[in-house]
């Protein structure tokens, strides 16, 4: 990959390196996949850090490779090539310090309540005792708004619902990073605003680190302070864009929409720069 | 398009509708309950045979159902027949015990490894077909006469159709479920325990049941053509033993039990799992 | 007309295996003056079957050992009336060990496990039980009880041969217990001929009262050609063993199968032997409610005239 | 925060990255395919048995592979398995289309009225689990001896199974395809054909897969109670018949004929089925 | 129900008669659910009128029936009270002359390609004969742009391209009225909003009867040109509105903010008028 600055910043020091020393650092890293006769590359030397705090947004049209990456960071994939550290610890499996929260409305357990669906991988992970995760379940479910459905099981929730025992599952974990593959595509557009809202308040509250990914130009620029733009399939690196000045009550100003129509360009191949 | 008003309404407060939900007669109800019609089914199915008995009237042959629950109360009353049914539901739970376990070993290899789900759809596919008299040699062979080569049969009978329908159940496990799994950093056994089998528990349970119903049938053939011993016997050899003497009202009273623990299983304790689990889950198909 | 007629498996049913390749039945009817019926036979593998399929009328003549046709009788009696039709002749049934230590029923010790094809109510049971209530005692007819085991001969013979399971002695019958005596390690305990005195019938061919009723003429004639196909094996053991080997396609040697025909304990002969024991025994120890007067009332008056018991 | 710099990339052009996507060597294309496991385990198991039969040495009570292999030869080549099995096969066919057919028409009762349902459960429940003996006075009574008795037998081997899966699968199809096949004006006969059949596929087809194994078992055990016809007789019958002449090593032949049937009609019948419909539909589980 | 109408069009004749007779009318009707042990009223006395060539739009909070009404419309549901007429004629049972597109992705056919899909309502309601149908099945694909994936079976389309599916299935069948419910709902937004797009350019080409039911307000005044507002559970009519001169176009501008507004206040329970 030829890295060439933008206009507004060349000529200076390695930018992937910032200032402070990343959480996450994927360097080079190449992906692949394996079909029963084909091997397939999905991503292609993509870089970049994602540090302490960052609520960083992987952006990118269908099929280019952002579920792969964050597949990978979550350890459920291994890079062909380059590599991927969490802490300065390379990245082998998945583990509950990078706790996940997908797309898809399956990923609670039918079989347990809200509350045991939060706590129990706060008990199996060993990180507290059994009535430490049931106390902190009860108020990260409390957080999410749904202490009245605590003990329902998740197929009486709307899908909106379970997205947020998903969140409040994740957060209440402390992960060192949380993971989010498009969180909200399945939710109606009325839901969704909601629901982005939500994970802002809660960012502000706790402030964990955020990797989310999704194809939607208007939630990355609402959610994320970075933005990793990609490019069709094989995935690489667009951009890294700078997002942390704008956020929800910015969606119509003229910088909201200028970024819109910049990342736009970018993404659908018009002039950039 | 001709001009048309728009129009704002003031609709009935809550109160004006009358109840939004009202409760239904007891008629209603009972109608809609499962236990009912099943119920129905089984006086019917009693009235049939009395009537077809009846008609008959041919007791060496088919025994009316009156004949039958007579033969039935006798051989209760004289602990012939609850002695030779414990006798079978004991083999019944080692034989069936012995095959889900097997089945989870298997189910779990063939989970993990390519070669395993080869092994389990090859294996299924060449054993399923063959009845328990194949077996009888390597049965005798191994665990000699008596319960063990008849519970050796069942976990045969057992074995296949648990394996093939939990493996079945892992696989149609979604990658989402799955991966969040991992995430929650569960490997190996734990995985299987805390993920696998939840998930895959519709078709577990109903792997189990055909199970069970395999493991009945086949109890009752093998205890004839295995080596029952006279002390001993279950059920097959109650209702072997009536044939041989021509008391075909004890023979349909034997098969009157099975019918009789097979209704009480499904409902009570299969029926009493799904409600607990699928039901609640949400996860009934 | 047809006459329908089922026969199992082994020498002891080799008189209706020549009836059956010699077409000798339909040559009696023939001589009878009735015309000449389509026979069918069949091969069932055990009296319950045999015993189900004449009760629903898809047999005429069923056949079985002595034992589940006294049952059959008894429990027929004055309904549907099943009586003996022919016995297929006496033939000894051996209760063969394979250890060394058993001489006599005595030496049973609680190690041991007897095969029968059915414990309690089987041919051989009977004769077990019979046997034991001689040695022990007419109220110890159930000593033995414990230690058997049902099994098919077959199983129960390659359980005994293979000296791997704890089946240490069988009840057999022709011609397991000769393929068993043929190894070393197996020797005889007793012969159901000791037990009973004397030879006995061991098969028996039987049918309905309402068949016999409406056809006997074809009840006599099948009594006819059983005796001529006596008189044939008699005359003719080795064409009779060829005969059985052919009709059973079986991988017997011809002179082994000529050795059983000839064997002296053997008599083909259509006059039931000794029955009258069976039926007093079985309903001593209740497992038929009546006991027949005589032989006779067990089996058709055509026979009544040989010299039955 | 710290203020970080915005950077941009230029991309490889796609030429640049080598193959976005390779061939693989036919090394590993051949450990992916199932087939290829498949007979990996089928190799493995002969070998296991002739290895075991020659460590036992005992041809009676357990022949070697070669020794089966052998007695298969000699009774395919006399012509008399080959007759025995399509003997079988034929009554197979008929019992197993008995059972289908049935199991269509209570399904279909059973899908359209609630007492149906409990009709479906119960008698499963109830019959299942009974062994063929059972039925034996019956189907003699009604059917006689020979191939119509065991037709009926083997039917109620396969309907259970069938009409159990078939209803489960009828039941999990979900309310909007049943309501685009209502709009489409479809009802009755051609609303099962057309939408609930195709829909519950991969269920009916399960279920027809284990009523093929059942048919099989109950088949074996079945010709041997029934008994034969001097002419006919099917494999059952042919097993039975070497047992009781102890010639075992034609016993295993026979079963040996009945697993590679199976394994025939898994793979070929059942496989191509299921490559033409649900992995083609995207339908499998 | 007490019809009140509002100030501006006071004084007015039965205001749902129009002026055209009406293709589909819906009189008083009350639909009722029958559990296991409950009898529960989802649809409470509503009317209103379908003209020929409507867009007509049900838009109400979750849970308001909406659906029901659409199901009772189509012939799923039959009123406990009231009668629903097609035409003249009362609506019995479901028909090709109502042809329904669901929410979920799983209304097309699996085993069947997607050609073999528009094409088999054509065929199985007698309407066209084989080869007509198979003919109009390659139009209407065509025009919901799909042609490179007509015999292509539907697992293989994303979610956008199933609906797209369904949609020219309804559309080729010329169906007196097209039922659509939530449609676009599972869709991602930048997806929806094309759908949303399409179908709109699809009436301007065909100009079929649509009745379409949507829990977005920015939706109903997008696609529709009458707006059926509903009260929550048990749903009773709040409004009848106009929305014939708002379009795609028109987002944004003021009159669609005040009528998005007005609609607003009227589901939420500002005041209104
Ligand atoms: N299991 C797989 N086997 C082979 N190829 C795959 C697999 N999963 C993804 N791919 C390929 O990798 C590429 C990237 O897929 P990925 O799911 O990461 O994209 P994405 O950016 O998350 O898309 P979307 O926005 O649709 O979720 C795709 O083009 C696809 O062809
Ligand atoms: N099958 C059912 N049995 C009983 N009650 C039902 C059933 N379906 C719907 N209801 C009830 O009827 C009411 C209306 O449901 P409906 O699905 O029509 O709402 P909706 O407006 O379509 O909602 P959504 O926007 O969530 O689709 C709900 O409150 C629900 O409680
Ligand atoms: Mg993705
Ligand atoms: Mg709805």
């Amino acid at each position: 990959m030829s890295a060439l600055p933008s206009s507004a910043r060349r000529g200076e020091p390695m930018p992937s390196a910032g200032t402070a020393s990343p959480l996450l650092a994927v360097r080079d890293v190449t992906i692949q996949y394996r079909t029963p006769d084909r091997l397939v590359t999905a991503v292609y030397d993509v870089s970049f850090d994602v540090l302490k705090g960052d609520r960083f947004v992987l952006l990118g049209p269908s099929g280019c490779g952002k579920s792969t990456l964050l597949g990978a960071v979550a350890g459920f994939l291994h890079p062909a090539a380059g590599t991927i550290t969490l802490d300065g610890r390379e990245v082998r499996d998945p583990g509950p310090d990078r706790m996940v929260v997908f797309q898809e409305f399956d990923q609670l357990l039918p079989w347990k309540t809200v509350r045991a669906n939060v706590a129990y991988p706060m008990i199996t992970s060993g990180r507290f005792d059994r009535r430490t995760a049931l106390e902190r379940a009860d108020a990260f479910i409390a957080k999410v708004g749904l202490s009245a459905f605590a003990d329902s099981h998740p197929h009486t929730l709307s899908g909106g619902m379970k997205q947020r025992v998903a969140i409040a599952r994740a957060l209440a974990l402390e992960p060192a990073m949380l993971l989010m593959d498009e969180p909200f595509a399945a939710l109606d557009a009325l839901t969704r605003r909601k629901m982005q809202g939500e994970l802002n308040e809660l960012w502000e509250d706790t402030r964990f680190t955020l990797l989310f990914v999704t194809h939607s130009i208007e939630e990355a620029i609402v959610i994320g302070n970075r933005i990793l733009v990609m490019t069709p399939h094989p995935g690489q690196v667009r951009a890294e864009l700078d997002a942390s000045g704008l956020g929800e009550a910015d969606r119509g100003t003229p910088a909201f929409a200028q970024l819109e129509r910049r990342i736009h360009g970018m993404l659908f191949g018009e002039a950039h720069g | 398009m001709a001009w048309r008003p728009e129009r704002e309404y003031r609709p009935a407060p809550p109160g004006a509708i009358g109840d939004v939900s009202q409760s239904l007669p007891w008629l209603h109800r009972l109608a809609a309950r499962e236990d009912f019609w099943r119920l129905a089914v089984l006086v019917a199915l009693a009235l049939v045979w009395e009537g077809y008995g009846r008609w008959l009237d041919d007791d060496l042959l088919f025994p009316t159902f009156s004949q039958t629950v007579a033969a039935l109360w006798t051989a209760t009353v004289s602990g012939v027949l609850p002695l030779r049914t414990l006798a079978s539901l004991e083999t019944l739970a080692m034989g069936y015990a012995g095959g889900v376990a097997l089945a989870a070993i298997l189910t779990t290899f063939a989970t993990s490894t390519r070669i395993g789900a080869a092994l389990l759809t090859t294996l299924t596919a060449m054993f399923n077909p063959l009845p328990a008299i194949a077996l009888l040699p390597l049965a005798l062979l191994w665990f000699g006469l008596g319960t063990p080569s008849l519970v050796f049969v069942i976990t045969h009978s057992v074995l296949w159709a648990v394996a093939l329908n939990a493996h079945a159940g892992f696989r149609s496990v979604g990658p989402t479920l799955r991966k969040a799994g991992h995430t929650f950093g569960l490997t190996g056994w734990r995985y299987v325990a805390g993920i696998l089998v939840p998930a895959a528990f519709p078709s577990i349970l109903s792997g189990l049941k055909m199970g069970w119903a395999f493991a009945w049938r086949t109890l009752i053939a093998a205890e004839l053509v295995f080596g029952a011993s006279s002390s001993g016997g279950g059920l097959g050899w109650f209702i072997f033993e009536h044939r041989n003497q021509l008391l075909i009202a004890e023979v349909f009273a034997g098969l009157l039990t099975v019918i009789a623990i097979g209704l009480v299983v499904e409902s009570l304790v299969f029926g009493t799992i799904e409600r607990r689990t699928l039901d609640r889950w949400g996860m009934r198909r | 007309s047809e006459v329908r007629i089922a026969q199992q498996f082994g020498i002891g049913y080799l008189p209706m295996t020549v009836v059956k390749e010699q077409k000798l039945l339909e040559r009696f009817v023939r001589e009878a003056g009735l015309p000449e019926p389509k026979v069918t036979w069949t091969q069932v593998s055990g009296a319950a079957a045999m015993n189900d399929a004449l009760l629903t009328g898809n047999l005429d003549f069923a056949s079985a050992g002595v034992a589940p046709m006294i049952t059959m009788w008894a429990r027929t009696k004055g309904r549907l009336d099943v009586r003996g039709v022919t016995s297929l002749g006496s033939m000894p049934n051996y209760l063969n060990t394979s250890n060394p230590a058993v001489k006599s029923l005595a030496d049973f010790g609680e190690k041991d496990r007897i095969a029968l094809p059915a414990v309690k109510v089987g041919f051989q049971a009977v004769l077990l039980q019979m046997a034991a209530a001689e040695a022990f005692g007419k109220d110890n007819y159930g000593k033995l009880d414990p230690i058997t085991v049902s099994m098919s001969h077959p199983d129960a013979t390659i359980a005994l041969l293979g000296g791997r399971s704890e089946v240490t002695a069988h009840f057999a019958s022709p011609p397991f217990q000769e393929q068993q005596l043929q190894d070393p390690r197996v020797h005889r305990v007793l012969s159901s001929y000791d037990v009973l005195g004397g030879p006995h019938s061991f098969n028996i061919v039987y049918a309905t009262g309402k068949f016999r009723d409406a056809n006997p003429k074809t009840v006599a004639a099948f009594v006819a050609a059983i005796d001529a196909a006596n008189d044939f094996i008699a005359r003719n053991p080795k064409e009779a063993a060829a005969l059985y080997i052919k009709a059973e396609n079986s991988k017997l040697e011809p002179a082994f199968v000529e050795n059983l025909v000839t064997d002296k304990a053997t008599r083909f002969t259509s006059a039931p032997e000794n029955t009258m024991k069976f039926a007093e025994f079985m309903h001593q120890v209740g497992l038929i409610k009546e006991k027949p007067a005589s032989w006779k009332d067990l089996f058709v008056p055509e026979l009544h005239g040989k010299a039955g018991s």
